[in-house]
């Protein structure tokens, strides 16, 4: 409990606004939904014939490892061997555009499992430190870099933005609440802007 | 204690779910000794003091099944590996 | 005021306010509560643990035990707070505690009268007559005097957190090696966390009067720091405790807030951190130890090291008089760089026969009187208050007396090498250092300095430097030894000596937890000898300090009695943490709301909107019930929203269910293995009830799965199993049969689900479909799954199930639809009277209809017992089929799934009575089984019940009695069939 | 030496002078009628009341440390008997009225003290669940009391009422529940068995069995070989081990149980607490300390030490249930190896091997099992047949399939 969540009911999701002493800035979370995002798994035996199909089909080097591939606005990061979130720029029917991966793959809608949370700021690896137990230092966790893990009782999946220092996260819906209240909860001490993001 | 997933890379072993012995093998339960074979499979355990091979399911991560190489009197960790390989 | 005119590392232009009993005193920034109390000459500030002694200030640390003081008042207050660490800030307040009315006058105090009655084990051997006074007479007088501070008055109003950080190379302590060590590992580039649980970083460098590369060794220091802080790869921590070694991981707080009246707004008071480190440096220095003498506990005694840094790094003098009383030459320096401070040191009394000669001409030179071969066998005191006025000397056979306020003793040091033990490894007994140096250290971490009995300061440079471009090198950075800088050699000679034979007085081991010489004598002479059975019968080493002035003393006591070596009798095992570590921050902001996450349905804030009351289903919040304008009690609300769905239609939120989508053209095959009956042959567009069981032959968990495609399957669980049963297929597909062609996908957070029910549920759910959607009877017939659109356009899967017995429908959406669904379906019922209903109702209804659930499904209990025998292939093999054949397991006799009805119909079941047979004794012999659930049934007028009773199905129409004793209730009930509402199942197929 | 007022003034008045060892430092024998193995304890009651009750005097307790080295002195100290099932319940209840008649029995003061223990619950499916469990003990004759919000508030008021994550809605109260001081019932067994003549040999480690055909007709040990015509292994943590010598494969694994104490305070929690919603328990010790724990950490292991996250579970239940002791500090954590069994439940029984008696399987339950444990054993062995009240621990039980499996989890031994 800190002084910054004792007057948040946790039923409700923390208002947009900065939280934190007067005047600062230390970081931002951004929370949106995302606009498609389905899950692919390579069917038994299916991985070397999906990762081509990617290829040809989506332009897509589907990296089997917790990292982040990205080709024409799909983003696809590695969750699981033979395992991908697929992140679309923009709505639409994503599981049309995967159609063509469905011979090797099990393809499975979850635009509305979760929502999205970008964290950027110069305090931001030092909020993400009071939760994320994995070394988030360039040299560990390079741009590109994508982890499915544990913050504060929640589960996410989130990358590290190539080009920018920024993270995003996936978070379970039903938790989005718990999960910016850890952001407050750790993110007040540095002035945490907090975003939803139309 | 960090558990090094061979996928996801080291993690806390808070992430994980323990089952426990990793050598047993499940019985063909339609042989004629399924019951006895079936009662050592659930119930009997080496337990070792030393060497330990035990499956750990990842859960808060890629969750996949992880064979560790375990040390019981020590917890160092020798090795680990994926129950099933590459799809 | 003892303030020294000009030695001194606070900052005099500072001066902070403070109060101690109520009296207000001042000291300066740099000062800890200890230094400024000593500045007041302040000496009496606790009561000890037992006799309720006098006790003053014996350390300048961690390791004290008697200066023990309750901080800060009401909500804040932090008993037993060691005044020695505690930094002083402007308006502290502290007061002392265990005494009563007062410190100087402390009633129990008398204790110390009958202190020969009271030794070791006396406890054990006492209190027995008569048996029942233990609880009412003795142990409420011993707890009321047995403790030592107050917790405080009321929740902790501070905040707390927890994180993680991660290095190459952690050194732990910033004395001298651990500068070292840092600067060597950081000027190569690697990753450094240099922690320090000091607030000001140099260790001994800031309490001797040393000269390091030509500056005084705290100026040294205070460079080292600046080079470190302005190496991007370094962190500093000061204020921060490693206090635990663990798999992988280092523990450690920061104490973010402690030196400051409240914590900065939005900052937390203390922060606990998980540090992995790839090497660790420990250079935690060593701890002086006390020598055992009659009356060394008075006020006034104190270690010699630490009175040297009241001198030299607070600019305190401990004493106008100061005696010095040792074995070895550490002690020797203290009393010269005092006496050099000035402060008035007299007479330094060595036990030794001889001393190196410089340091005898040095003590000439300087004025202090010296008296070798001498022991210190009593002291005299004040009468109130008990410090220290005079010392009993021993030379040879002659006694002699000496006037002092304070004693400075040491009986040589212990490397402060706790963590080394953390592992288990156990410390190694060292003659020539009289000292246990480490044994086998945990992977990774290497000692360094006086923490590995390496004393003389330009060898603990050397170590510290050579072992921080070890850890380096090893890492693969390209690290140079640094120059070492010059310093001078100190002495550190030592005659192993623990304890003056034959002085006066009780003579204390353990000051804190009152552990005399004798009490030791007593567990020698009862056979206590081992150290772990010695230190828990006489509890030395047991207190706060963890033994860190008594643990080395009471061994070699007892290795005395026994004629054995030190080696033989024991060792010292340090356990985590270093230091106590407050509650608060290994709980982090993991408390009150924040305790654990709470999940939200999809139409949580639709439900509010309508005045839900919503309730605690594990992570989730449910509604639980639609109370209405008027309706004052929940069974009232209950009743009526039973009625409602009955009578017509509701809607419930259902999304908590798991759901898994199952895909590949091995599905069928695998459910067929996991669950009791078959999937296979379900067909596309149908849903089926399944079972399946734990390898123990036990029911793990229920639930529907509907066949989307041929390839596609979707399962439901439980919400409680949601997460153990997807756990559970992954094991069965990657471990037991990787050679099936199935993935599964958690759809839990895609799908909201809402459940509507009851004969008008066609009619709702009509309106909601888009144009062409089929949902007759034989568009959607029972059981029926299709994937079709709602809402106008909304993806949807629509399946015919029923948990109420009513004809109802699933309606699964997008989860970000579900609250647009919900409001939907209520238009769409409007003219229904369409009554949402939380979770009492949905449990009402599926009482009546006789389903099991979370209270049936308790893991106990299997397919047999709840009546899914039938259901049970005996074509193929599943999950658990072979130890479901064992006799306990399958034995009619067990208990098994019945209903219950009162013979009173206005008696109120209650879940958790058992059943008796009529007649029979109440005892175990004759317990028969127990009531799972009940409900008031709005359909029937009374209350119905489930439950196991011993070869239930037999013995429906027998009466058996409900027995309830912690409710009062017993009284006789029915057996019946465990459907209390259209058995025949014509409701929902209508 | 008996205990006495007279014993206690004569010695106050002498220095404390004339107190002789509280047991002999026996050394080996060639042969006993029984020998148990561990002086935990399980052991030493196990030769008490073989002496005390059956008559059997040439006993050996032969342990590898010194006593109370293992899981006797690593424990929360809690007594209790508020077990659900039947075939636990009766033998629970047993061992609180052998603990109530503890200190008269053994001439030693171990601190029994019943000022209560009460679990929480946090929702009404565990209400029901603690009245189902309140009613058992009652019909096996203990006392129980199931308390609303209301009662438990008026044992506990600075509990956690009005900002829970999970409301306290009552609880289940056993007012002859409480603590003992856990080393004082090693040494009082110790000491009362001595007197009996039994030999305690510390120091002492089982290397293996000394066999005829099937039967174990001794043990071979760090000291040499002694025979006996019955051997009973009391050994929790090390059962797998020590049986392993014997050939025998048990239903357990071993797992470290971690245990806490903070320091030293006035009173603060009377009885004993258990937290409904996460893994706590609490009470106070009579030194003061607060005495807690939670979870095994969940992996076999034999280290006797275990990691951070089971200690912040703990402390954040704690935190949740009683947010007044955030500023109290912990003074020490520990690990014991425990005995987890494959249904939570422990085995007090004959083994395949003629001659070898097993009691193990304590889970981390087996503190308060010590005089029952004691008492049921030692009527096995000396004859031959079950006690009444431990008629359900049977090893082969998992073959059969009557299991005693009280918290329904199945054979997982880390979540029982």
């Amino acid at each position: 409990m800190t002084a910054a969540l004792d007057i948040l009911p946790v039923t409700q999701m923390p208002a947009d606004g900065p939280y934190g002493p007067a005047g600062t800035h230390g970081v931002t979370a951004r929370l949106f939904d995302p606009p498609a995002l389905a899950t692919l798994a390579a069917r038994r035996g299916g991985g070397i014939a999906l990762a081509a199909a990617a290829r040809v089909e989506l332009g897509l080097d589907l990296a089997d490892a917790p990292r982040l591939s990205r080709a024409d606005g799909l983003s696809a990061i590695g969750t699981a061997p033979g395992r991908w979130l697929l992140l679309a720029g923009t709505e639409g029917d994503l599981a049309a555009r995967l159609a063509p991966l469905a011979p090797h793959a099990a393809i499975t809608e979850q635009t509305d499992a979760y929502v999205g949370v970008e964290i950027d700021g110069p305090h931001a690896r030092d909020l993400l430190a009071k939760g994320v137990s994995l070394d988030l230092d360039p040299a560990a966790f390079p741009p590109g870099a994508a982890a499915t893990t544990n913050v504060a009782h929640v589960n996410v999946s989130f990358w590290r933005e190539p080009g920018e220092d920024r993270f995003v996260f996936l978070v379970a819906r039903s938790y989005r609440v718990a999960f910016a209240r850890f952001l407050v909860a750790s993110g007040a001490e540095y002035g945490l802007e907090l975003v939803h993001r139309g | 204690m960090r558990i090094p997933c061979p996928y996801c890379g080291a993690r806390d072993a808070s992430e994980f779910a323990y089952l426990g012995d990793a050598t047993l093998t499940r019985p063909d339960p339609a042989a004629p000794d399924a019951a006895d074979a079936f009662h050592a499979y659930v119930y009997l355990r080496d337990n070792p003091a030393g060497a330990h091979s035990e499956w750990w399911y990842h859960a808060g991560g890629c969750r996949r099944w992880v064979k560790v190489a375990r040390d019981t009197t020590t917890h160092a960790i020798a090795g680990a590996e994926l129950a099933e390989g590459a799809r | 005021m003892s303030r020294l005119p000009s030695s001194g590392l606070v900052d005099r232009s500072r001066r902070l306010n403070f109060r101690f009993d109520g009296k207000s005193y001042h000291g300066f920034s740099g000062d800890t509560l200890a230094s400024a109390l000593l500045a007041n000459q302040v000496r009496l500030v606790g009561r000890s643990f037992k006799y309720h002694r006098p006790r003053g200030i014996l350390s300048a640390g961690p390791e004290e035990p008697n200066a023990l003081v309750e901080l800060r008042s009401g909500s804040r207050r932090e008993p037993n707070t060691r005044a020695t660490v505690a930094e002083l800030y402007d308006g502290l307040d502290a007061a002392s505690q265990n005494r009563w009315p007062s410190l100087a006058l402390d009633a129990l105090s008398l204790n110390g009268l009958v202190a020969p009655f009271l030794g070791a084990g006396f406890y054990y051997k006492t209190f027995m007559w008569p048996a029942t006074f233990w609880e009412s007479v003795y142990e409420p007088a011993i707890r009321r005097a047995a403790g030592l501070g107050r917790a405080a008055t009321s929740a902790d109003p501070d905040h707390y957190e927890k994180a993680f950080a991660f290095c190459d190379v952690l050194v732990i302590g910033a004395g001298p090696a651990g500068l070292m060590a840092a600067l060597a590992a950081g000027r190569a580039g690697a990753r450094v966390i240099l922690a320090d649980e000091d607030f000001l970083a140099g260790g001994r460098l800031n309490s001797e009067a040393v000269t390091v590369g030509g500056e005084p060794g705290h100026v040294f220091a205070a460079q080292a720091m600046a080079e470190l802080a302005s190496l991007p790869n370094v962190r500093i921590m000061t204020r921060t405790t490693v206090f635990g070694v663990y798999d992988d991981e280092y523990g450690a707080v920061e104490r973010v807030s402690d030196h400051l009246p409240t914590p900065a707004p939005f900052q937390p008071r203390q922060r606990l951190w998980k540090i992995a480190a790839r090497r660790a440096i420990l250079c935690a220095g060593a701890t002086e130890r006390p020598i055992v003498f009659g009356g060394n506990d008075r006020p006034g005694v104190m270690l010699a090291g630490s009175s040297r840094s009241y001198a030299n790094r607070y600019g305190v003098a401990t004493g106008k008089s100061v005696a010095c009383f040792t074995n070895n030459d550490s002690a020797w320096s203290s009393a010269f760089e005092m006496k050099a401070a000035g402060v008035n040191v007299t007479t330094l009394i060595d036990i030794r026969r001889e001393v190196a000669p410089a340091l005898a001409a040095r003590a000439k030179a300087l004025g202090i009187a010296v008296l070798t071969d001498t022991q210190v066998t009593g002291t005299s005191g004040q009468p109130i208050g008990g410090a220290l006025t005079g010392l009993s000397l021993r030379t040879g056979g002659r006694s002699d007396r000496l006037a002092a306020d304070t004693l400075a003793m040491s009986g040589g040091w212990s490397p402060s090498l706790h963590l080394t033990c953390h592992h288990g490894g156990k410390p190694v007994w060292n003659e020539g250092l009289a000292a246990f140096v480490p044994g086998r250290t945990p992977p990774g971490l290497s000692v360094a300095g006086a923490a590995r009995g390496t004393y003389g300061l330009g060898d603990i440079l050397a170590e510290g430097a050579r072992q921080g471009t070890d850890a380096a090198s090893a890492l693969g950075f390209a690290a140079a030894l640094p120059d070492l800088p010059a310093t001078e050699d100190t002495p550190a000679g030592i005659a192993a000596f623990w304890h003056v034979q034959g002085s006066k007085g009780p003579a204390f081991v353990d000051q804190q937890n009152d552990v005399t010489a004798k009490d030791l004598g007593i567990a020698y002479k009862e056979g206590f000898r081992a150290v772990e059975l010695m230190k828990r019968y006489t509890t030395l080493g047991m207190a706060t300090d963890q033994g860190r002035t008594s643990n080395v003393n009471g061994l070699a006591i007892m290795a005395e009695l026994t004629g054995a070596s030190i080696m033989e009798t024991g060792t010292t095992i340090f356990r985590p943490p270093y230091t106590p570590v407050s509650l608060g921050v290994l709980g982090g902001h993991h408390r009150a709301k924040d305790f654990r996450p709470t999940r939200l349905t999809p139409t949580h804030q639709w439900a509010a909107s309508l005045g839900a009351v919503f309730v605690e289903t594990g992570p989730w919040l449910r509604a639980q019930y639609f109370p209405k304008a008027g309706e004052t009690d929940w069974l009232t609300t209950v009743n009526r929203e039973v009625k409602a769905v009955r009578a017509s239609v509701g809607l419930i939120d259902v999304s908590t269910f798991g759901k898994i989508d199952l895909q590949g053209p091995d599905v069928g095959a695998f459910l067929d293995r996991v669950y009791i009956n078959t999937f296979s042959t379900l067909a596309v567009g149908k849903a089926r009830y399944g079972v399946m069981l734990r390898e123990d032959g036990l029911v793990m968990d229920d639930g529907t799965t509907a066949r989307l495609a041929p390839e596609h399957y979707v399962m439901t669980t439980t919400t409680a199993n949601a997460a153990k049963v997807f756990q559970h297929l992954e094991f069965c597909l990657q471990v037991l049969w990787p050679e099936l062609d199935v993935t599964l996908a958690s759809v839990s957070e895609q799908w909201a689900q809402i459940a509507i029910a009851g004969p008008r549920s066609r009619d709702v759910l009509a309106r909601v479909v888009d144009a062409g959607v089929d949902v007759s009877n034989e568009g959607l017939p029972f059981m029926g799954a299709i994937e079709r659109t709602v809402m106008g356009g909304v993806k949807a899967r629509l399946f015919r199930l029923s948990f109420s017995g009513e004809l109802g429908y699933e309606i699964a959406v997008p989860a970000r639809q579900g609250e647009a669904l919900a409001r939907a379906l209520m238009a769409a019922g409007e003219e229904f009277g369409i009554t949402p209903y939380g979770i009492e109702a949905l449990g009402v209804m599926r009482i009546e209809k006789g389903h099991v659930s979370g209270n049936e499904l308790s893991g106990q209990t299997s397919a047999g017992d709840l009546g899914f025998g039938k259901m049970a292939s005996t074509k193929k093999d599943y999950i658990g089929r072979v130890m479901a054949a064992r006799p306990g397991i399958a034995d009619p006799e067990r208990l098994s799934f019945v209903g219950f009805k009162p013979v009173d119909p206005g008696q109120r079941l209650r879940a958790g009575a058992h059943f008796l047979t009529i007649g029979a004794p109440a005892d175990m012999a004759h317990d028969q089984g127990y009531m799972t659930s009940v409900a008031h049934s709005p359909h029937l007028g009374h209350w119905i019940g489930l439950g196991l009773l011993k070869n239930g199905p037999a013995r429906i129409g027998e009466r058996v009695r409900a027995y309830d004793p912690v409710r009062g209730g017993d009284f006789e009930v029915e057996v019946c069939a465990p459907a209390f509402i259209d058995p025949n199942g014509e409701r929902l197929r209508g | 030496m008996r205990y006495s007022f007279l014993s206690l003034l004569k010695n106050g008045l002498t220095g404390q002078s004339g107190w002789k060892p509280a047991w002999r430092d026996a050394a080996p024998k060639p042969a006993y009628d029984v020998i148990i193995v561990g002086g935990g304890g399980h052991g030493l009651a196990t030769a008490f009341y073989l002496a005390s009750e059956h008559g059997i005097r040439n006993i050996a307790v032969i342990e590898k440390g010194h006593i109370g080295s293992g899981n006797a002195g690593r424990n929360t100290t809690i007594i209790r008997s508020n077990y659900l099932l039947p075939g636990n319940e009766p033998f629970y209840e047993w061992s609180m009225k052998l603990w109530e008649g503890l200190e008269q029995a053994l001439n030693y003061n171990a601190m029994v003290s019943q000022r209560g223990i009460l679990n929480l619950y946090h929702s009404d499916a565990q209400r029901d669940a603690y009245a189902r469990r309140g009613n058992a003990m009652r019909l096996a004759g203990a006392d129980s009391e199931l308390l609303d919000r209301d009662g438990v508030r008026a044992m506990y008021p600075f509990l956690d009422f009005d900002n829970a994550r999970f409301p306290i809605q009552g609880g289940l109260a056993q007012r002859r529940g409480g603590t003992a001081r856990h080393d004082a019932v090693v040494w009082g067994y110790a000491r009362a068995a001595d007197q009996l003549g039994v030999d305690i040999v510390q120091n002492c480690e089982v290397t293996g069995f000394l066999t005829e055909g099937d039967a174990i007709v001794g043990v071979e040990t760090s000291r040499g070989a002694i025979r006996a015509k019955k051997v009973g292994l009391a050994v929790a943590g090390s059962s797998s081990r020590v049986a392993k010598q014997a050939g025998l494969k048990l239903p357990l694994e071993s797992h470290v149980l971690q245990a806490f104490v903070s320091e030293g305070l006035k009173p603060l929690v009377d009885g004993v607490i258990t937290f409904g919603a996460g893994h706590f328990y609490i009470s106070q010790s009579d030194k003061g300390g607060l005495v807690f724990g939670g979870d095994i950490d969940g992996y076999n292991s034999y280290a006797q030490r275990g990691n951070l996250p089971v200690v912040e579970d703990v402390a954040e239940s704690g935190m949740a249930l009683m947010p007044r002791i955030g500023r109290l500090r912990l003074l020490r954590m520990w690990g014991g190896i425990m005995d987890m069994s494959m249904d939570g439940s422990p085995i007090i029984d004959r083994t395949p091997r003629p001659g070898l008696y097993l009691n193990s399987g304590w889970c981390y339950g087996g503190f308060k099992a010590t005089p029952a444990s004691g008492w049921c054993f030692a009527h096995l062995l000396a004859t031959d047949a079950d006690h009444a009240t431990a008629t359900a621990f049977k090893l082969d039980r998992f073959r059969t399939g009557h299991l005693i499996d009280e918290k329904g989890v199945g054979a997982q031994p880390n979540l029982h």
